[in-house]
């Protein structure tokens, strides 16, 4: 099965809106909010002592022309946009001279290696439960899986993770309580030792994350499989006489994967909002954690930079799960609308 | 005279609702000579499609078969086991389905779906004699081989009829059950996957019961007709019988509403509302709207009895 | 769905959606909770130096104190309180939005629905939470912002699902034959929206005002577990803020981490039941014909 | 002459987006006068544009290219007083019987709110006599079906009710679009009785769109052979009926299942193709790729109507000898000897 290109070019054409619209929040809201990001980084200067109040103003001037904002707004606009375009995010006020995609690139793959697992397992698994549960044929003590599923999905992450951490890490001692290895051991990502430490770290933010999305996914899926079994093709196919496992993977299942994927790409952003939260609560040295220290310091050109880039994140991830979809569905008729 | 291929005795299908139970079959009992093709009639909430159901052993809760038996080629359908009844279903009795629109996996490559039922019946095919199966399937209900690798969206409603039509003979069973399997299509359309039908039920010698509204359909396709009513059985016999000479005042009534050529401009439905399957009138079901019943339609259920040879009617009128 | 059978009626319909019987329960209990127990406990004990720090629940401090001597009593009751009031007044402001958008939209289509459409799909993707973050951090004094902006800054998003949501609903809708059935009984568009067509999105606009509700109290309890919102008033993502910063874990206060807790679990499940029971009486999947 | 009360002036409408276009209804031009009480039929079969055609008229669609005029102004154009008139004279008979209730109210709002709106009657116990009166035209019993909800009806008694709703407002025309095919064989013939009443009684034109020739012939004067947004064949509907002159009328009407056991399908067997050419744009005869009697003349362009009596025309090749009718004059077939 081919992508028609027409459709395609329509799906990056949206993502090039949603990332121009995000750009553009970005660039008017603190131009829109009374706070002046100069007067502060000199505040703070003059605060941490590293410049006198004489030198203020001479120094906001340089400042101000640095980073262009003595230009008319339309002009800043068109920079900004450009810097975003070439993914130039600026520097950290609070790091300086770090810039903010180096920051990024830092906190990441730290993120990705957790997220990704988590979000992928609990797919998996959320979806085979969900589709077991909602299958007619499937023994009944099954769904009492159901209730307590449904309850953590209920549950935000990080309030789960609060949870764990208290029970699993500090009663039990299974886990550690935070960050992303041991203080006392080397980073050497070569070591066997220290990626096992990294896992271990890994595993009760990953749970947290999972824990709550498989309920999500099992109750979606049952509820998709329900309606799929009262669908005339099923009943054409039990009328067929087909063994329960053809009629279970090959023709219920197959057809209820398609809307679950759709569900996916509808809940990348809440999976992110949600790992920033649980990040901060195990003091995880992803980019969430990274974010919510910004917050904290009001280091704005962070913020921005962290925000823009998850957004950046979901919106080629959404991309690719719609790019994906049609492979698995051979009706979609990409003719517009 | 040939054997009956199918004999149906006493059967009930119930539907057991907060109210009650609802009746939809009741006590229905008849047979079905090997090779012939009988239509069974009857208005929504008659119990056709009820008994459809029945036949594949279908009925979904809160839907039960309550009692009777369905008898194909000397096997009681009602005792098999869940696994024997889904290996009788395809090899001995088949479907071809209502909603031509919706009955086939839409995500699945025809020749698939034609395979995968002989597979999980225990037919083994090398991938040559697959094909080689498919495009005699296709060619049966004069589909053009290329169907074979096409999608269910990509063809007509007709042409998904007619798959379902091939996949109901793949295994040549010795029944099929066509439940309204044209109700969905153009008039030409119809005629044309009628006709198919027809040939193929007289080359493979197959019996067939087609559970339908449409009285002209009937009138075109079949040799023996059922009619239904209220979810009892209100009269069977040669098609052509039944539309000349109706005995049961119901048939009567039905033929009579009928729009023909020689009837331009005559209206005539049957007055009254059909009854409450969950309470259905005493006596007999059809005696409140029955413009011939006496004291006797009210208090006692009229047997349903062959009152000429051939000719079974349930009404009081021809048990005397 | 039978209509017309009063209270009787609807104790019976609970009995056969026991998830909304359970969420709607669950939902008036925290009520109680937020509004009546604070008739009984001043709202004085719920700011630090208010009681003895560090103390387990016992005896006149029954849910214990935190490490500056905050109540913990006091803080749950109007933390829920503040919390519920701040989700409930964002997801109100954002269900009339999305309602007059989505009805608007919906209805009558043209040119104004190809711009909002076009924004929902856009902020569909952009996470709300995210945009929240930017917004709420860019206001002057973050650290201590009032109900009422905390709110309208969730507002600004809550609007988005169920716009989506009725206007999904209403487009379905206005096809039906009812509605060209009402053209002809000579009813005109505004009425058609109300009179035909709201009573039957009822329980799509309480699945949706369900919805808005929760996101904003999840939202809310999201920014202030940042530190973004009123850090001194006591509200429930302020509770978790302030056991994070003083490492009540590291401390062993279980009481302080179980409390709050418990609370927002509650209300998140109130939620889920709710949301379970108002789906299945828009949706019931029992209607069976014979 | 007067100016007709529904007029549709060269319509075509089109449906899809640039890429995937069908045409359901392809330069239509019919006027309907109130002063000719007749019924006319509109049949063909699915994507034939009958349907399109009621949805054009009562203004629930509007047309892609042509005019549709009411009193001789266009539809679109119509506002307040001139729409509540339109609203008024014209009425309508849906073919699902369920859906036309609102499923929130009693089923006596389909009748009450356009005696309301209409201001048919000056008192509320007038109101329930006109009801009650409608109601039992139709075969019903008012005690039985006022006060209901719909799903606590019948299928027949829903439609009865429907047209319960058109005989009380006595509109100046009646479209009715399958009004008996969703409802069981013994309650059609009561269905169609009351609207001929209706036709008989108040001289009320009835534009009666189906799919099934034989309802048709029973209950019309004149009939329209639509086939692909094209007529086909038009006039008196007992001779074209009886005798089909045009190749696509003829494969119809032998397709009839008539439910007579002494009419069995027979003939025209040379006319039902196997495979189905796929429709390409087609220049000449839209049903030419279906003809047996395809000439090479029917690729050329599409066929005039040519009159073949005085109340009749088709629109094939075959015919070509007889004079030709301009398809605008349509409606002059549909006229009093």
């Amino acid at each position: 099965m081919r992508i028609p290109l027409s459709y395609v070019i329509k799906r990056i054409g949206f993502l090039v809106a949603v990332l121009f619209t995000a750009a553009t929040i970005n660039f008017i809201i603190p131009k829109l909010a009374p706070r002046d990001p100069v007067t502060e980084l000199i505040n703070q200067k003059i605060a941490s002592g590293g410049l006198t109040s004489e030198g203020a103003a001479e120094f906001g001037d340089s400042l101000r022309k640095l980073y262009g904002l003595d230009r008319p707004l339309w002009q800043q606009y068109l920079t900004y946009i450009w810097n975003m375009m070439r993914f130039d995010l600026g520097y950290s006020i609070v790091n300086y001279p770090q810039r903010v995609s180096f920051i990024i690139n830092q906190t990441v793959y730290w993120t990705l290696g957790f997220v990704l697992t988590s979000t992928l397992l609990a797919f998996v698994i959320g979806t085979v439960v969900g589709a077991l549960v909602g299958w007619s044929k499937t023994s009944k003590w099954l769904s009492w899986l159901m209730p307590p599923l449904a309850m953590f999905s209920a549950v935000p992450a990080f309030i789960l993770a609060l949870l764990l951490i208290y029970f699993l890490a500090f009663k039990a001692k299974a886990f550690p309580l935070r960050g992303g290895f041991s203080a006392t051991i080397v980073v050497n990502w070569k070591d066997p030792k220290f990626l096992l430490d990294v896992v271990h770290h890994a595993l009760l933010p990953g749970l947290s994350m999972l824990l709550v999305s498989v309920g999500g996914w099992s109750l979606g899926m049952r509820a998709m499989m329900v309606t799929v079994e009262g669908a005339d093709y099923m009943t054409f196919a039990d009328a067929k006489g087909l063994k329960g496992p053809r009629l279970f993977f090959r023709y219920a299942l197959r057809n209820t994967l398609l809307p679950q994927i759709t569900a996916l790409a509808m809940q990348l952003g809440l999976i992110v909002s949600g790992a920033t939260l649980v990040e901060t609560m195990f003091s995880y040295p992803g980019i969430g954690n990274r974010l919510g220290g910004a917050i904290r310091a009001l280091d704005y050109p962070v913020i921005y930079g962290i925000v823009f880039f998850m957004v950046v994140g979901i919106a080629v991830a959404t991309l690719l799960v719609d790019l994906m979809y049609p492979l698995l569905d051979p009706r979609i008729s990409y003719s517009g609308g | 005279m040939s054997e009956p291929i199918l004999q149906v005795k006493n059967l009930k299908v119930y539907y057991y609702v907060e109210a009650g139970a609802v009746k939809a079959v009741d006590d229905v009992t008849f047979d079905l000579d090997d090779g012939t093709k009988m239509g069974l009639v009857g208005e929504s909430g008659s119990g056709k499609s009820t008994m459809a159901q029945a036949l594949m052993r279908m009925i979904k809760p809160p839907g039960k078969i309550e009692g009777g038996e369905m008898i194909l080629d000397g096997v009681d359908l009602v005792k098999l086991s869940t696994e024997q009844m889904r290996q009788t279903k395809l090899r001995k009795l088949a479907m071809i389905p209502q909603g031509a629109m919706n009955a086939l996996n839409p995500v699945m490559r025809i020749d698939h779906q034609l395979v995968d039922g002989m597979l999980d019946h225990g037919v083994t095919l090398s991938k040559q004699e697959r094909e080689e199966r498919v495009a005699r399937l296709l060619e049966m209900v004069d589909l053009a081989p290329k169907v074979a690798k096409m999608y269910p969206h990509e063809l007509s409603g007709g042409m998904q009829q007619r798959v379902t039509v091939a996949q109901s003979i793949s295994m040549e069973p010795d029944l099929i059950i066509a439940d309204e399997p044209t109700s969905a299509l153009d008039v030409v359309i119809q005629r044309q996957v009628m006709e198919t039908i027809n040939n193929l039920q007289e080359r493979l010698g197959l019996s067939l019961i087609l559970i339908g509204h449409d009285m002209g359909l009937m009138a075109q396709t079949v040799s023996r007709l059922a009619v239904m009513y209220a979810g009892r059985m209100m009269e069977i016999g040669a098609t052509y019988d039944m539309f000349r000479d109706p005995l049961h005042p119901y048939t009567q009534l039905l033929i009579s509403s009928l729009p023909v050529l020689a009837n331009k401009g005559v209206f005539a439905g049957i007055p009254g509302i059909t009854p409450s399957l969950l309470n259905p009138p005493e006596g007999c079901v059809f005696h409140t709207r029955c413009p011939k019943a006496w004291d006797l339609c009210s208090q006692s259920t009229p047997k349903f009895t062959e009152a000429q040879p051939g000719r079974w009617v349930a009404c009081h009128l021809h048990t005397a | 769905m039978q209509r017309g059978q009063g209270f009787k009626g609807f104790l019976n319909y609970i009995r056969r959606n026991p998830a909304f019987g359970g969420g709607m329960v669950l939902l008036l209990l925290l009520f109680l909770f937020a509004t009546v127990a604070g008739l009984f406990v001043p709202k004085e004990g719920a700011y630090p130096l208010a009681a003895m720090p560090k103390q387990p629940p016992g005896g006149e401090y029954p849910f214990g104190t935190d490490s500056v001597g905050r109540d913990l009593l006091p803080t749950t009751i109007y933390g829920t309180r503040m919390t519920l009031t701040i989700g409930m007044i964002a997801g109100a402001i954002g269900l009339g939005v999305g309602t007059v958008l989505g009805f608007m939209t919906g209805y009558f289509g043209g040119l104004f629905d190809t711009v909002v459409k076009f924004f929902v799909d856009v902020l569909m993707t952009i996470p709300s939470f995210l945009l929240l973050i930017t917004i709420a951090a860019s206001v002057p004094n973050p650290e201590d912002m009032s109900i009422i902006r905390m709110a309208l800054i969730l507002s600004l998003v809550s609007w988005v699902q169920p716009t989506r949501a009725i206007r999904a609903q209403v487009l379905s809708m206005r096809e039906r034959a009812f509605v060209m059935m009402a053209k002809l009984s000579g009813m005109n568009g505004m009425e058609i929206i109300i009179k035909e067509l709201m009573p039957n999105l009822m329980p799509y606009l309480a699945i949706s005002l369900a919805g808005a509700v929760n996101g904003g109290v999840l939202g809310s309890l999201g920014l202030q577990t940042l530190g973004i919102g009123n850090l001194r008033e006591p509200s429930l993502g302020m509770t978790i803020y302030w056991l994070r910063y003083y490492n009540a874990f590291l401390q062993g206060y279980w009481w302080w981490i179980i409390e709050p807790v418990t609370v927002i679990a509650l209300i998140f499940i109130a939620f889920l039941l709710l949301s379970i029971g108002l789906d299945e009486f828009a949706n019931p999947r029992t209607r069976r014909t014979v | 002459m007067t100016t007709p009360l529904l007029e549709l002036k060269h319509v075509t409408k089109i449906f899809g987006t640039k890429k995937d276009q069908t045409v359901a209804l392809d330069d239509m031009t019919l006027a309907l006068n109130e002063t000719f009480p007749k019924i006319i039929t509109v049949a063909g079969e699915s994507g034939s544009g009958k349907s399109t055609t009621g949805m054009l008229l009562l203004g629930f669609y509007g047309p892609t290219m042509g005019e549709v005029l009411f009193r001789g102004r266009p539809l679109y154009e119509l506002k307040g007083a001139d729409l509540f008139q339109f609203r008024r004279d014209v009425q309508a008979v849906f073919q699902d019987p369920f859906a036309v209730y609102n499923p929130f109210y009693l089923v006596d709002n389909l009748l009450s709110i356009p005696i309301k709106n209409f201001k048919l009657a000056s008192s509320k116990s007038e109101a329930r006599e006109l009801m009650e009166e409608a109601l039992e035209r139709v075969g019903l019993r008012p005690a039985e079906t006022l006060g209901r909800y719909p799903h606590q009806l019948s299928g027949g008694q829903r439609q009865r009710i429907a047209v319960a709703r058109a005989l009380l407002l006595k509109p100046k025309l009646l479209i009715t679009d399958e009004p008996v095919s969703m409802v069981d064989a013994s309650l059609r013939s009561t269905i169609l009785k009351a609207l001929r009443g209706l036709n008989k009684e108040f001289g009320t034109p009835i534009f009666y769109i189906t799919h099934d020739l034989t309802t048709a012939y029973h209950i019309s004067d004149y009939i329209i052979i639509l086939y692909r947004g094209s007529v086909m064949e038009a006039g008196n509907v007992d001779t074209i009926i009886k005798d089909p002159q045009h190749p696509y009328t003829k494969l119809l009407v032998s397709s009839i299942p008539w439910p007579d056991p002494d009419l069995v399908w027979g003939g025209a067997e040379d006319m039902i193709q196997k495979s189905q050419v796929a429709f390409k744009a087609i220049t000449g005869c839209k049903f030419a790729p279906r003809c047996p009697y395809r000439m090479d003349i029917c690729d050329t362009k599409p066929p005039d109507l040519y009159l073949l009596e005085r109340d009749r025309a088709a629109a094939c090749y075959l015919s070509m000898d007889n004079a030709v009718l301009p398809r605008e004059e349509l409606t002059s077939l549909f006229a009093e000897a």
